[in-house]
């Protein structure tokens, strides 16, 4: 059975769906911020699935836009990490319930 | 090959899943590590090689250490980070999400019929071109990327300094 | 000389698998483990061999016979920790993450043994040739600071967790000088893939030329080692790679003295053993890397590529012995201040005098390029190192110690 | 030159209420102000040439669209009613010297009132009369309302509703008239309704016109049916203000008739000549009885006002009423008779009001029955209060008696048997004057009145114009008649028709 | 008007009123001490009497001609308003009498007044009141005699309530002026209406002027123009009318009883000289309008012989002596007006001597009388009331001779000055109206009958008084001498001043009629005889009934109470007028309650739509209604920014959804 676009497609859906649905329920910022992480990798399989798939390959779109976004990725991590930190200083805390300064 | 897909893809939603249900939450960061080095796999097997590498390096190598250093910091001492709690309402995050993925994404990649057979067999991608793309037409994106990466690198220091600086008790 | 020995055993590789045409599935199957296996294999009883070496060669530094009761000189007693090792009771705390607990030895073991994958080891014997290995290398190297992590966590003791912090932190710390200093080899070799790496260690005129001098000089003076950058780049990554690896003045995390054994503390019985061979093995495979950046791979002028490269490796591992038995451990902030503050910028400097050089050469040839890169090249090295050096006055020296939290 | 006499007070006020130290000298500022513009006043009236029409003329473009320009000059109509504010001005600024709280806003908004009063006497154009109309009756109001008596706040508010309605009334009539005419400006008009214009463009709608225009001036007069805010207006107002409300405000209401109504609508005149002629006699009945009641001094003086104004609107009326000029020209008599009545009324009673705020400053309360036999202790008071009641009284050889014998003789060829009524209120007026004067000054003086102090020779001095002014008018009125005479004289030809 | 040219024209006639004009202005002004103004008011009066003496002097010779001088006043639009003085017979004696007598009651109030402290203030007004006859005697248009007319009667008001801390002056001088008003305004419409009718003022005007017979024939041409008198006769009644209020006849006599409340020289000057005299000049002056109109006079005539007899009847039950004093000279008036009236009837143009000559005649024997009286009260510490007095006779001999004189003089005593003056008249009312003839012969027998009353009660007996009587000054009593011997002699000159006075026919027509004098003889003798019958020897005390009264009691009460005219007035003239002014008022009171209601009405509407249009609809509804809503809709989507992160992911998810499914349907 041959591979296609289609299956990896499908998968980066999938993959992406947990990472949201991760996001959407998790009260953990951390957990949060992991499952950020899965939606971007997803992204970046179907890029690469699409780089792969692609009819010219050799423009290497697919792994430098990887590039790109993994690197960006990367630093949006720490950053989010670093912010994690700084409210953890601030509530004590890092559940998103507690977390509800923007409620008036 | 297809079996190694689905071996990884079984792999990698398994990561997923167990990432976003386990209570524990470094449990769940180990599953997402698990989760990152599938996805690595997977793109070994798109034959990306440098991407892949890239990913081991950066995702498990240094945001799975980040994670852990974070929850680290951010439970009291030997606190126990198991205790996560779903957030209210997390139903309907599901029901949302379940929604948008058979109600969106299914059909649409489904209709978009691209069943085109993978072309990469001629063609051994090899770092260097890559390397030039990036120097040649990419240029001022790898400056940008620089200047963020740096900006980040910065911007995490002052923030988790800043964190140092004033923990009181 | 034309690797006699590595194509004899690609030959018999060939061999082997010729068998199991008829059934490409078991053939795809036995050609993996041919593969994998003997690497494997050999690096396990480069272990045993290493582990007896190290106790002996730091005895005989400390002026003390080693171990040499059992069999000759010792030569078993590798032997011997390993059937201890199997008989000790696995004791596991009972707060700790079973799982994890159980499974930080085998995450550490693993990346170390694909590491060795990636090693060049000789002529055409790669087992996992890659475009990018060296950049897998690295990836791999990664990982297992997770396993430590893993240990340090899952062990559920504070001194373990913190152990597992600090070596953590120690790993990541002195993994960038690392990347750097090989980013000069590989930014001059043009390729990540190491059988390039070493190809451009040969002088290209040199080798192929038929003169017995020059093909014997021609192996060795195209070592990266001899190039300005070449030498200051294997002293950071030799640094790094010691600090990587946990070996010797950055052993810190297993330091008894301070706390315990840092996050093996709560293993005992085989888990520890599996550590043991996992830092060994990972020691292993950094050296075979640094032999192949700077020390001209498996290249020299008369044996064959394998042994050549055994003899590189054994050797430095001697070297690192000897630095164990010799320097005393680093406190942990001058350990991490030294990576940041004092190697990191050097590889940075470095980078840029490899690429003078890399620019003299295209420009006036090797040789100008060769003296100008060492009067310049190195001398600017010099400079910056001492002016780091006075930079990063440790806060001892300077005046009265400031306590952050002790009175 | 009568936009510098409009404007100069205005800048007055402007310079107490803007310059810093001006607070503390706003009388002298507000009475050189006054004086200025009243001495350029005079100056005009005495170099008005009695031979030619319009003079002083200054007319600039304003909004020339809609036809409204600024349009300012002396005829004969008004060139004797400027002559009256001129000569009242600084007698009022005067009189007003002991006011003491909220000075400075007190004199400003006189002094805007003087400027609207200018404004109004001279304007030609209906639009910029109408401005200064109303603006002469914001000020007013506020000074009602501030410095009034305790009702003030009631009679400031029925004042100001009342007069602006009508005026409402007015400017509706006006633009209507415009918009069939095409013209503001009063000259214009007055030929368009010469030759029949206005009378065929209207239409049907003549007579609404002609009663919405009226009304405006009807309730300024006051006449009858709209009266009721007169008497508390000018009994609460302060009395200086009081003096500007009888001395010029009302004869605001008799100029715009004269201005207005009797030029553009002379057959609405003559068409409703006896009703008009009734109200007329009505409103004279009406003061002079309902003084005959009041104990208020100020409020008997606010009536007989309205008694005295209401002859002018009799004469005018009754000239109206009358069908072609007979060999005594009664008409134009009795219109000259209106004029002087303005004029003398004008001076004998802001006298008046000003002697009689006197008594409520020494005495304290305005009630007479509070007073007697102040004769003896206040000659010089009660021989100024004596001669201003005569000349109101209409005792010959003075103001009143002139006018009054102009307006019955001209008024009796044409309606004799409304005129003997009238005269009727000649009577009603002496009973109600001598009785305030029995009551006060004759009689045994109270035990509390004893220490009435005098009035000074300052304060009879500030008022001896106007004495001197009655006598003038009183011996000899032709210097004031001959200023509107060829005015009046083609006025009611054509009125009389 | 040249004043300083003395030649023919009688410009310099207006000196004489402007005189005494400006000794009152010096007077009021500088307020001079008593002594001073006394010497000012006479210095100016004397150089009036000068010019008077002149004027009269110059009429003497030719009786008809009248020499006019005019001037304009108001000039309108063509049409001059004029003044004008004229100079004929009856302006030049009326001058002379007015003069010369105000010049002794000057002199006589001098003394007088001597002791009140304003003094000055009274000779301002006694000028001011000389401005106003002499004004009004010498005035050719009827305009200038209606000012001067007026200025007399402010004068009156003034010297009425000169002592005006007497409440009772002061009424009494508001009541003068008033009722004189009234009258006043008769006049004015008189005056309007010649006007109307004739188009001038002036009397003489070189044949345009009103009393010129050419207007008069036009005037008189439109018969019954009202109350059946024809326009002569209009403008002559409405003239009467401003007569019968200055001279007090019938129905506006309320005023002169009380104007007594004056200084007696006030009394004397106005009660008996000059002021009440101006109505019957008046007539005398405008005569032939009345001569045109026979209606007119017979008004006249009946107005005077009821005015005569209702006076006469009410004086006899009178105690105050200056009152009894008054009503004489309200009887008199109307003998003067019966004399007119009679005299014009009877022998038309000459009527006008008769009465004229017995007002010269009464002008003296009455101002002697008063004097006279004012001396008694003088004399007797000021006590005004006959029943107080007694005995006078021996105490102050000049004054008691002098009103002896005078009283018989009134009486018209055979060969007195009244005798001559009042037989005239009888003899005229004889000719005219037989009934008038007795009412005024009934009238002067009880004029004997009260003055020989008064005489008794004064002269005989013993005083009554306290303190005691003592002679006046010689100040006062030389003038009352002086005037004493013309009330006596100047019957004797008679024969001449009729002939002076008939300006109008220049020729003096002599009525005889034996019966008329038999009866004046027993009208006079039998007047005194009946009088000196009952009174001489009644008791006059204080508490003594009057013998009169005991006989007809309530008659005699009626007339104590002055016939009740001033109630009469009360309940009539003022209730009407009271009622008219409450009517107006209520009316009035009215309007301000329907004003109030308007202004509540529109206020309400306002309210109305301040309330409910603009409040609810405007502010709730509409505008602020609005903002609820946004507020409103804000908090809804505000619930979802709740900070919630994941509530904010789940949103932009189902947003996703949703826009996918959108694409997949649309991209169909």
């Amino acid at each position: 059975m041959e591979l296609t676009l289609n299956h990896f497609l499908i998968l980066s859906a999938i993959l992406f769906s947990i990472g949201l649905v991760g996001a959407l329920t998790r009260r953990h910022i951390i957990i949060m911020l992991i499952c950020l992480e899965i939606m971007l990798n997803a992204a970046n399989l179907n890029l690469i699935a699409f780089w792969h798939f692609s009819p010219n390959p050799e423009l290497m779109h697919g792994p430098l836009f990887t590039l790109f976004t993994i690197a960006i990725a990367a630093t949006e991590a720490a950053l989010g990490l670093a912010l994690v930190l700084a409210i953890f200083r601030h509530y004590q805390t890092i559940d998103l319930e507690q977390i509800q300064g923007l409620k008036e | 090959m297809s079996i190694a897909f689905f071996m990884l893809a079984a792999v990698a939603v398994l990561g997923g899943v167990l990432a976003i249900t386990l209570r524990n939450v470094i449990h769940a960061v180990f599953s997402v590590l698990l989760f990152f080095s599938a996805i690595a796999g997977l793109f070994l097997l798109l034959i990306a090689e440098f991407i892949a590498a890239v990913q081991i390096l950066v995702y498990i190598g240094s945001v799975g250490i980040l994670m852990l250093f974070a929850i680290m910091l951010t439970t009291k001492v030997m606190g126990d980070p198991t205790r996560t709690v779903r957030s209210r309402g997390w139903v309907w995050g599901g029901v949302a999400v379940a929604a948008l993925l058979f109600g969106v994404l299914i059909p649409l990649i489904t209709r978009a019929g691209n069943t085109a057979e993978s072309s990469l067999s001629n063609f051994d991608p090899s770092v260097k071109e890559l390397g030039l793309a990036l120097m040649d037409p990419y240029f001022a994106s790898v400056g940008v990327i620089a200047l963020l990466l740096t900006a980040g690198l910065v911007g995490a220091v002052v923030a988790a300094s800043s964190a140092s600086e004033t923990t009181d008790s | 000389m034309n690797n006699f020995i590595d194509h004899k055993i690609i030959e018999l590789g060939h061999w082997v698998v010729g068998f199991f045409d008829e059934y490409p599935l078991l053939k795809l199957v036995v050609q993996i483990l041919l593969y994998t296996l003997p690497l494997m294999l050999s690096f396990m009883g480069a272990f045993a061999f290493s582990t007896w070496l190290e106790r002996k060669g730091l005895a005989r530094i400390q002026n003390r016979p080693g171990p040499n009761r059992v069999g000759i000189f010792g030569l078993l007693q590798p032997m011997a920790d390993g059937i201890k090792m199997l008989l000790k009771e696995d004791i596991v705390p009972e707060e700790s993450d079973k799982l994890f607990h159980l499974l930080a030895p085998v995450m550490l073991m693993v990346p170390a043994m694909i590491a060795i994958g990636f090693l060049p080891v000789g002529d055409g014997l790669n087992a996992l040739p890659l475009d990018s290995a060296i950049l897998f290398f690295f990836a791999i190297g990664s990982m297992n600071t997770i396993a430590v992590f893993m240990a340090g966590w899952s062990s559920r003791n504070k001194y373990s967790l913190l152990g597992g912090m600090r070596a953590v932190a120690q790993m990541i710390s002195y993994e960038i000088p690392l990347v750097l200093s090989a980013v000069t080899v590989i930014m001059i070799a043009g390729s990540l893939n190491g059988q390039v790496i070493v190809a451009s260690q040969q002088i290209s005129g040199w080798v192929g030329s038929g003169d017995v001098v020059k093909e014997f000089f021609g192996q060795i003076l195209g070592w990266h080692i001899f190039k300005p950058w070449g030498f200051a780049g294997f002293i950071f990554f030799f640094v790094a790679a010691l600090a990587e690896a946990n070996r010797s003045p950055f052993d810190l995390p297993e330091a008894d003295s301070e706390i315990i054994a840092g996050h093996l503390t709560e293993y005992s019985g085989f888990k520890y053993a599996i550590f043991f061979i996992a830092e060994y093995i990972s020691a292993f495979a950094i050296a075979g890397i640094a032999v192949t950046l700077f020390l001209g791979g498996w290249s020299g002028p008369i044996l064959s590529g394998l042994p050549w490269f055994v003899i590189k490796l054994f050797s430095l591992f001697a070297v690192m012995i000897w630095i164990r038995g010799t320097l005393p451990r680093l406190r942990v902030d001058q350990l991490m201040g030294y990576a940041w503050k004092f190697l990191m910028p050097l590889a940075i400097l470095n980078i840029f005098v490899a690429g003078f050089y890399y620019f003299a050469e295209q420009q006036w040839g090797t040789w100008v390029a060769l003296i100008g890169g060492w009067i310049f090249g190195f001398g600017a090295l010099q400079l910056a190192a001492k002016g780091l050096s006075r930079l990063n006055k440790s806060p001892l020296l300077k005046g009265k110690r400031v306590y952050q939290y002790a009175e | 030159m009568i936009t510098a006499i409009t404007f100069i007070p205005v800048l007055a006020a402007l310079a107490i209420l803007l310059l810093p130290g001006a607070g503390r000298v706003s009388k002298p500022i507000a009475l050189v102000g006054s004086l200025i513009s009243s001495l350029l006043a005079i100056y005009v009236v005495i170099g008005f040439n009695l031979e030619e029409g319009l003079q002083f003329v200054e007319k600039y473009e304003w909004i020339p669209s809609i036809g409204v320009d600024y349009y300012v000059g002396i005829d004969g109509l008004n060139a004797l009613l400027i002559l009256l504010v001129a000569i009242l001005s600084p007698i009022i600024v005067l009189a007003s010297w002991k006011i003491k709280d909220k000075a400075n806003t007190y004199f400003s908004l006189l002094l805007i009132q003087f400027t609207a009063l200018y404004g109004a006497f001279t304007a030609l154009n209906f639009f910029h009369w109408f401005i200064f109309w109303e603006a002469a009756l914001v000020p007013a109001f506020f000074l009602i309302k501030l410095y009034g008596g305790n009702g003030r706040h009631k009679a400031a508010i029925s004042f100001f509703i009342f007069t602006v309605l009508g005026s409402v009334a007015m400017l509706l009539g006006m633009l209507f008239l415009y918009l069939k005419t095409g013209s503001f400006d009063f000259i214009e008009l007055r030929q368009l309704a010469a030759d029949g214009v206005v009378s065929s463009k209207l239409g049907d709608w003549y007579g609404w016109i002609f009663l919405a225009v009226m009304l405006g001036l009807w309730v300024k007069v006051p006449l009858f049916p709209l009266h009721s805010w007169q008497a508390p207006a000018y009994a609460e107002a302060p009395v200086p203000v009081s003096m500007v409300l009888t001395g010029v405000m009302s004869k605001m209401g008799v100029y715009g008739f004269l201005r207005l109504v009797v030029p553009i609508f002379p057959e609405g005149i003559r068409e409703h000549s006896d009703i008009l002629l009734n109200v007329a006699l009505i409103t004279i009945i009406w003061g002079a009885f309902l003084a005959l009641r009041q104990t208020d001094i100020k409020k008997v003086l606010a009536y007989s006002s309205l008694n005295h104004v209401a002859y002018c609107m009799f004469a005018i009326f009754a000239v109206g009423a009358a069908n072609g000029i007979d060999k005594i020209n009664a008409p134009a008599i009795a219109m000259q008779g209106a004029m002087l009545q303005m004029f003398a009324h004008g001076v004998g009673a802001a006298g008046l009001f000003y002697i009689a705020g006197k008594l409520e400053d020494v005495g304290g309360s305005r009630d007479i029955q509070d007073f007697g036999g102040l004769g003896a202790i206040m000659p010089r008071y009660a021989f100024v209060f004596g001669f201003l009641v005569f000349s109101s009284l209409g005792l010959p050889f003075l103001a009143g008696f002139a006018a009054e014998i102009l307006i019955f003789s001209g008024a009796f060829a044409l309606t004799p048997i409304h005129t003997a009524i009238a005269l009727l209120a000649l009577l009603a007026t002496a009973i109600f004057l001598l009785t305030i004067i029995q009551r006060i000054f004759t009689g045994q003086a109270h035990d509390t009145h004893g220490d009435l102090k005098e009035i000074s020779i300052r304060e009879v001095m500030v008022i001896s114009p106007l004495l001197v002014l009655t006598v003038c008018i009183g011996v000899y009125p032709t210097t004031w008649l001959n200023l509107s005479n060829r005015f009046i004289e083609t006025l009611s030809t054509l009125l009389a028709g | 008007m040249n004043l300083f040219d003395f030649s023919d024209s009688v410009g310099w006639l207006m000196w004489i009123p402007i005189c005494p004009l400006i000794a009152g202005v010096v007077l009021a002004l500088l307020k001079p001490s008593g002594k001073v103004s006394a010497m000012v008011a006479i210095a100016a009066l004397t150089v009036s009497l000068g010019f008077s003496l002149k004027a009269f002097a110059g009429t003497w010779g030719h009786e008809a001609h009248t020499l006019t001088h005019n001037f304009t006043w108001i000039q309108i639009a063509g049409v001059n308003l004029e003044f004008g003085v004229v100079l004929n017979s009856l302006t030049g004696s009326m001058l002379a009498m007015v003069s010369f007598i105000g010049l002794l009651i000057f002199i006589y109030s001098a003394s007088y007044m001597s002791q009140d402290e304003r003094m000055g203030r009274f000779f301002c007004y006694l000028s001011i009141f000389m401005v106003g006859m002499l004004g009004l005697v010498v005035a050719n248009s009827v305009l200038m005699l209606f000012m001067f007319w007026e200025i007399v009667g402010l004068a009156s008001y003034l010297l009425i309530g000169f002592w005006f801390h007497k409440p009772s002056a002061a009424a009494a001088a508001k009541k003068a002026f008033i009722t004189t008003r009234i009258g006043d305004l008769g006049f004015l419409i008189g005056l309007l209406w010649a006007f109307k009718a004739t188009g001038t003022f002036l009397f003489f005007d070189g044949g345009v002027g009103i009393l010129e017979s050419s207007t008069i024939a036009a005037l008189a041409s439109n018969t019954n123009v009202l109350w059946g008198l024809n326009g002569a006769g209009v403008i002559a009644v409405f003239l009467f009318i401003g007569a019968v209020g200055k001279s007090g006849q019938l129905p506006l006599h309320v005023w002169l009883p009380d104007a007594m409340e004056g200084p007696t020289p006030v009394s004397a000057l106005i009660h008996a000289a000059t002021m009440v005299a101006a109505g019957v000049f008046l007539v005398a002056r405008a005569f032939p309008l009345f001569l045109a109109d026979t209606a007119a006079l017979e008004i006249v005539i009946w107005i005077g012989g009821l005015t005569a007899l209702f006076a006469a009847l009410i004086a006899i039950a009178q105690y105050d002596i200056k009152r009894i004093l008054a009503y004489s000279t309200v009887s008199q008036l109307g003998l003067m007006m019966v004399g007119l009236g009679a005299g014009g009837l009877a022998i038309q143009d000459g009527g006008v001597s008769i009465g004229m000559f017995h007002l010269l005649t009464h002008a003296f024997f009455k101002a002697l009388l008063f004097l006279g009286a004012g001396s008694i009260i003088h004399g007797c510490g000021d006590e005004q009331d006959i029943r107080l007095m007694g005995g006078v006779f021996s105490k102050m001999k000049i004054s008691s001779l002098a009103y002896l004189a005078g009283t018989i003089a009134l009486c018209a005593f055979p060969f007195t000055s009244g005798y001559f003056s009042k037989d005239q008249i009888l003899l005229s009312a004889w000719e005219a109206n037989k009934t008038v003839f007795w009412i005024s012969a009934f009238a002067s027998l009880l004029t004997a009958f009260y003055m020989t009353r008064q005489c008794c009660y004064v002269f005989l007996g013993k005083y009554r008084g306290e303190g005691h009587v003592h002679e006046s000054p010689p100040l006062m009593t030389v003038p009352l001498v002086i005037l004493a011997v013309f009330a006596l002699l100047l019957g004797y000159v008679s024969e001449h001043f009729y002939h002076v006075l008939d300006y109008l026919s220049g020729v003096h027509v002599h009525q005889h009629n034996s019966t008329v004098v038999i009866i004046s003889w027993i009208i006079a003798l039998g007047g005194i005889s009946l009088g000196l019958l009952v009174y001489a020897r009644a008791k006059m005390g204080i508490d003594d009934v009057d013998p009169v009264k005991r006989l007809m009691t309530t008659p005699y009460g009626w007339l104590e109470n002055r016939l009740y005219a001033d109630e009469l007035y009360q309940l009539t003239a003022f209730k009407l007028w009271g009622a008219l002014a409450k009517a107006i008022s209520a009316i009035e009171g009215l309007i301000y309650i329907m004003v109030v209601v308007a202004t509540a009405i529109v206020s309400m509407i306002g309210q109305f739509f301040s309330g409910t249009i603009d409040k609810k609809l405007i502010d709730q509804v509409s505008f602020d209604g609005t903002c609820k809503r946004i507020y409103e809709s804000s908090q809804i989507n505000a619930f979802i920014q709740n900070g919630f992160l994941q509530g904010y992911l789940r949103i932009v998810t189902a947003g996703a959804v949703v826009i996918g499914i959108l694409f997949l349907l649309l991209a169909r």
